[in-house]
């Protein structure tokens, strides 16, 4: 069985409320030099079968129709190396 | 790229400008270089074309909404009128309510769960600014038909968005409607209310008056979110096929949001605020140039002060940016330390970006240069009013002929008992627990009444505990078939919901969500609609103190039913005489009150036996409407009821059921003589409710109907596990259940 | 009088609630600021539902390093009394007063209803006025309520009594073993999703006064000691 | 200015109710052949200045004490290649 990762940011131009309130609690904790904080969604998929081109392009198709909401969010796709 | 300064504007008369693509028309276009006597700057443009959009503007609508300040009824209760962020009541005892209902129908069909966030959040916005402390919420929805799979996608968007945000504000849900039908397909309706309480003393306004005072912006940085969004999205007709339409969503942040709530009425509560303006739609074009106009003098506005999240955003982009969560306030230069130092107590970011000034001009400055230089008036209040043509559909006479009375009705007792169940569970009449219980109703610690209530009421003073009701209604299909009546059914709907739960109703507001203004049958069925609701509001001396338009609601040429949603907010002196919809106590009679004519057009039975929509809504009877009410309110406040419910969609036996299984208790119901039992079950004339009467006092509410001249029909006695008609069939109230409650997870979860 | 403190984080919804139902119980409450240190001698703390900093990142994870808690954390060790409620109760685990966590609840909907509980110890320093046993309803709200915790922490939990309420009838949000709220060993630190604050009044939603019980318990024995 | 990324998700032991309700979607969506789905936490770092191995110790201790909540969690930390 492979894992196919998906991470789903929210597309840059769009308010990050949650990353936002991370960043300001940093500082507060000790930690500086933190310029920007992002947070996203990561996906792992179990895929059975070969992750081949076809599987990938479906995986794709996936989460551009389902995982990612592209009115707001980007997504990349790959096949996760460190494997399981 | 050279900034397009005024200067430079004066300069170059002939330049191109994109005013098409901003949503303005030619003639449009021409009226803003007549106003400024040269071509606008591109900000200036920006300014323009959205506060002179649909939406801001109310170009089409105003000639009618007129009426409402025409017709207004006399009444003291009015403290602030039409015209403002929102209207204001006196509701006693030195408190003032003010309440308001918005639409964010366009944005929340995009992308379901922000745009009705961000529906929430301006409306609560708009409740702050008036000076008042939000106390509750309420979502009147429609959405296509329930087993439309976009409704999957849509409606359960739209509902953890409602609860989203005003969960995490700390706002009670207390009402709303939802409503499928396939007409909202591709259009669905997301309207949203909020009340909100304060003394007198506390009343703000929109207004930036003072020479000198300082103009703070605070709250979000501003981003690149809903850009144009004010008047691209809300002026045409959203069409799927072109996602390029598509502006950039607004993202919501209910915490920022709540954080501004608090901030702002600390600021209130030591009077640092002379004027206040949301950030709503057109955001800082429409915030500035209202807050100017409203005002005595002028303001200027130095644009790169605007704290900002995307730092490429252009002088345009500013103005037009609809990020939420912002507000502005104009504030004494000796109380701004302190304004923000309050800022700051609560992490918001403020910032002075101006200053009132004793000319008449908004002027606004990029860099060092003047970009904007208007009479803010022509922008916020002297924009395009167009008498748009309208014309009775063609198709009216050929609806209201046929006739819904003559659909075929139930054969015998057992088709009758089947019909009963499912009507029941069909979308429209099924439980909405699952959608209402994802909404906070108790934060606040004062919802006497929530969902599934007649209407929602919240306490609003500990000591003397006084209340205030609100409910909301609308029947599209009564004002496909009338819009006249439909909206005046609207009205007395939502009255007499307030008046069943115990509360005297007082005053009006309204969402008018229709198709496309540029359609004279659309048209006919909008000034019908305002025509209706503005002689019920005054037959009923409840005035309309404010609202908002949605238009353009329609794919294609087929537009939404026309669908005017009306909330009525009521005053109770003392809420623990509320009169809860359950009926709770075996041996309490049931009174039906009210006539019941045979009258089934639009109604729940036609539409879900049938799949029907023809002949003529019910009656309206406003004395009657009032008369009922009365009753009901000195019901209420004499111990004379213990339940009270009354009958809208789905006639009696829906209400019956509702009560039933809200109180866990079965009826024993007995037909009057001559009645026709599927007409006293299903036949959805208006002025009707049923209450439940202990046995000592039938006599004292019985003698009071007739001196009234109310009729008032012993119908029944609360009694057993089932709902029996005599004679007809009876229903185990588990099965009742299971039916009422099954339909809307199957259908969604 | 006895003082009990009551903070308010942002975000914060609850607070105006909690300190009337204080008030209600008898109490003085004291209004605590998260940016302060300073308890100002209160006797014991309520953390209050809500979601405090949006409930960004994790339900109470980014309040828990707010400066109040330092103070919080460190009087609770010594014995003061607190009560986290909801997001309160999230603030309690994310701060490891409590054990284990709090997750998305398996609907992954908001819930708000009124719940049915079973009062499982009624020797905490907050439950002294119920009789173990007894069944209460208390309004329920919210989305992150799933407790969750590794098996050995449940078995110790159970082996001890701190599992404090049990859901009774529907588990709202899947949490382990049923439970709706727990206690520390000492019975000082008590946490539950439920709102007791929002059932001390006949007027107010359908559950009564089910949640006195909770404010008259401390007061009861702050008085005594 | 680099970019660290963050990865959060649920310890397998965990149940993941959003990540279940995602794969139980996806054959209906016409997508099959996922046998598992977990969702997780993606957070992207702007950092100021170099992000040498004290810099990520830093991270990381972020990420153990706050980002992540280890009593439910696992969490990795590394540098984005991919830039910005
Ligand atoms: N349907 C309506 N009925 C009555 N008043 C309306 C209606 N629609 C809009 N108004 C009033 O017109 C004014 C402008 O409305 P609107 O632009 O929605 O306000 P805001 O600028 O606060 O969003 C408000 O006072 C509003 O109450
Ligand atoms: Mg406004």
């Amino acid at each position: 069985m492979a894992r196919v990762v998906v991470d789903v940011m929210l597309k840059p131009e769009i308010l990050d409320p949650q990353g936002q309130a991370v960043q300001r609690a940093l500082p507060r904790l000790g930690f500086e030099g933190i310029a920007d904080v992002r947070q996203g969604k990561r996906f792992e998929l179990e895929v059975e079968g070969p992750v081949d081109d076809a599987a990938l392009a479906r995986i794709r198709e996936m989460a551009e129709t389902f995982l990612a909401n592209t009115v707001i969010e980007d997504f990349t796709v790959r096949v996760d190396g460190s494997g399981s | 790229m050279t900034l397009d300064t005024v200067a430079h504007a004066a300069k170059t008369p002939d330049t191109e400008q994109p005013w098409a693509e901003l949503g303005l028309k030619k003639d449009e276009y021409e009226r803003v270089r007549e106003i400024l006597g040269r071509r606008p700057t591109g900000a200036e443009l920006a300014m323009y074309s959205v506060m002179w959009s649909e939406h801001c503007s109310y170009k089409s609508s105003k000639v009618h909404l007129r009426q409402f300040g025409e017709k207004a009824p006399e009444t003291d209760a009015l403290l602030v009128g039409i015209g403002e962020n929102a209207g204001v009541v006196d509701v006693g005892q030195g408190y003032a309510v003010t309440f308001k209902v918005e639409s964010h129908n366009h944005p929340s069909y995009v992308e379901p769960y922000q745009g009705a966030a961000t529906g929430i959040g301006g409306i609560v916005r708009d409740i702050i600014a008036m000076g008042a402390r939000p106390v509750a919420v309420v979502d009147p929805l429609r959405f296509g038909a329930a087993d439309h799979p976009d409704t999957k996608r849509v409606l359960p968007g739209v509902v953890s968005g409602i609860g989203g945000y005003g969960n995490c504000l700390g706002l009670p849900n207390i009402g709303g409607e939802v409503v499928f039908d396939a007409c909202y397909q591709g259009n669905p309706l997301v309207n949203a209310g909020c009340i909100g309480v304060m003394k007198h003393e506390d009343i703000h306004l929109a207004k930036a008056s003072g020479a000198g005072n300082k103009v703070i912006l605070y709250g979000a940085r501003t981003g690149g979110d809903g850009i144009g969004g004010a008047s691209i999205l809300a002026s045409e007709t959203f069409d799927d096929a072109k996602p390029s339409k598509r502006p950039a969503v607004q993202v919501g942040d209910p915490f920022q949001e709540k954080l501004l709530i608090e901030c702002t009425l600390e600021a209130y509560a030591e009077k640092l605020v002379v004027g206040i303006q949301d950030f709503g739609a057109a955001g800082l074009s429409c915030a500035t140039s209202e807050l100017a106009s409203n005002g005595s003098g002028g303001m200027t506005v130095t644009l790169d002060d605007v704290p900002l999240r995307d730092s490429t955003l252009s002088p345009e982009e500013i103005l037009m940016s609809e990020s939420q969560e912002r507000m502005c306030a104009v504030v004494e230069p000796e109380k701004v330390a302190r304004f923000l130092e309050i800022c700051e107590k609560w992490d918001v970011i403020a910032t002075v970006v101006g200053e009132v000034t004793d000319g008449d001009r908004l002027e606004i400055f990029w860099r060092g240069e003047k970009i904007v230089d208007v009479d803010p008036r022509t922008v916020a209040h002297e924009g395009p009013v167009y008498e748009r043509p309208l014309a009775r559909p063609s198709w009216q006479d050929a609806l209201q002929a046929d006739d819904a009375n003559k659909l075929a009705r139930p054969a015998d007792a057992d088709e009758l008992r089947a019909q009963v169940l499912r009507l029941v569970s069909s979308p429209n009449q099924a439980s909405k627990a699952w959608i209402t219980d994802q909404y906070d109703r108790f934060v606040q610690g004062n919802t006497v009444l929530a969902q599934p209530e007649d209407s929602g009421m919240v306490r609003i003073d500990e000591e003397t505990n006084l209340g205030v009701a609100l409910a909301t209604d609308g029947n599209g299909r009564f004002a496909k078939l009338d819009p006249y009546a439909g909206a005046q059914l609207a009205l007395a709907e939502a009255y007499r919901n307030v008046a069943t739960s115990g509360a005297k109703p007082l005053a009006v507001s309204d969402c008018l969500n229709f198709g496309s203004p540029e359609d004279p049958a659309v048209m006919w069925q909008f000034s019908e609609a305002v025509r209706g609701l503005a002689d019920g509001c005054l037959q009923l001396g409840t005035p309309v103190t404010g609202g908002n338009v949605s238009l353009y609601n329609q794919t294609g040429d087929v537009a939404i039913h026309p669908t005017p949603v009306v909330a009525v907010l009521g005053v109770i002196d003392d809420v623990t005489r509320r009169t809860p919809v359950a009926f709770a106590d075996e041996g309490h009679l049931i009174y039906l009150l009210g006539d019941t004519e045979e009258e089934l057009g639009g109604s729940a039975w036609s539409q879900v036996v049938h799949d029907h929509l023809g002949g003529l809504p019910p009656k309206v009877d406003l004395e009657r409407e009032r008369l009922l009410a009365e009753i009901l309110i000195s019901a209420s406040r004499d111990g004379m009821v213990d339940a009270a419910h009354d009958l809208s969609d789905g006639g009696l036996i829906q209400a019956l059921t509702e009560s039933c299984l809200q109180g866990g208790k079965g009826a024993r119901v007995v037909v009057p003589d001559g009645a026709d039992p599927f007409v006293l079950l299903f036949s959805e004339s208006a002025g009707r409710a049923i209450v439940a009467v202990p046995r000592s006092e039938e006599l004292r509410f019985t003698d009071m109907c007739g001196a009234r001249g109310l009729p008032a029909t012993r119908i029944g006695v609360i009694d057993g596990e089932e709902i029996d008609v005599q004679g007809q069939f009876s229903i185990p109230l588990s099965e009742l259940k299971d039916a009422h409650e099954a339909t809307i997870p199957n259908l969604i979860a | 009088m006895t003082r009990i403190g009551v903070v308010t984080f942002p975000g914060t919804l609850d607070d105006r609630d909690t300190q009337r139902a204080v008030r209600v119980a008898g109490a003085e409450a004291v209004p605590l600021w998260h940016r302060d240190k300073d308890l100002k001698q209160v006797d014991a703390v309520v953390l209050p539902g809500g979601f405090s900093y949006g409930d960004y990142l994790r339900a109470g994870a980014i309040s828990r390093f707010s400066p109040v808690m330092e103070t919080v954390i460190e009087q609770a060790r010594g014995g003061m009394p607190v009560l986290g409620i909801c997001n309160g109760f999230q603030v309690l685990t994310e701060s490891h007063l409590l054990p284990g966590a709090m997750l998305r609840n398996e609907s992954l909907h908001f819930v708000c209803r009124e719940q049915k509980l079973r009062v499982e110890n009624a020797g905490t320093a907050w439950t002294a006025d119920y009789s173990a046993g007894q069944e209460i309803h208390i309004p329920l709200k919210n989305i992150d309520g799933r407790y969750t915790a590794d098996e050995r922490t449940l078995d110790m939990l159970e082996a001890e009594g701190r599992v404090a309420f049990r859901y009774l009838d529907v588990n709202p949000n899947g949490s382990q073993r049923d439970i709706a709220g727990i206690t520390n060993e000492a019975g000082n630190v008590v946490g539950l999703m439920p709102h007791p604050e929002h059932a001390v009044e006949p007027l107010i939603g359908t559950a009564g006064t089910d949640g006195l019980g909770f404010f008259t318990s401390i007061l009861k024995k702050l008085v005594a000691a």
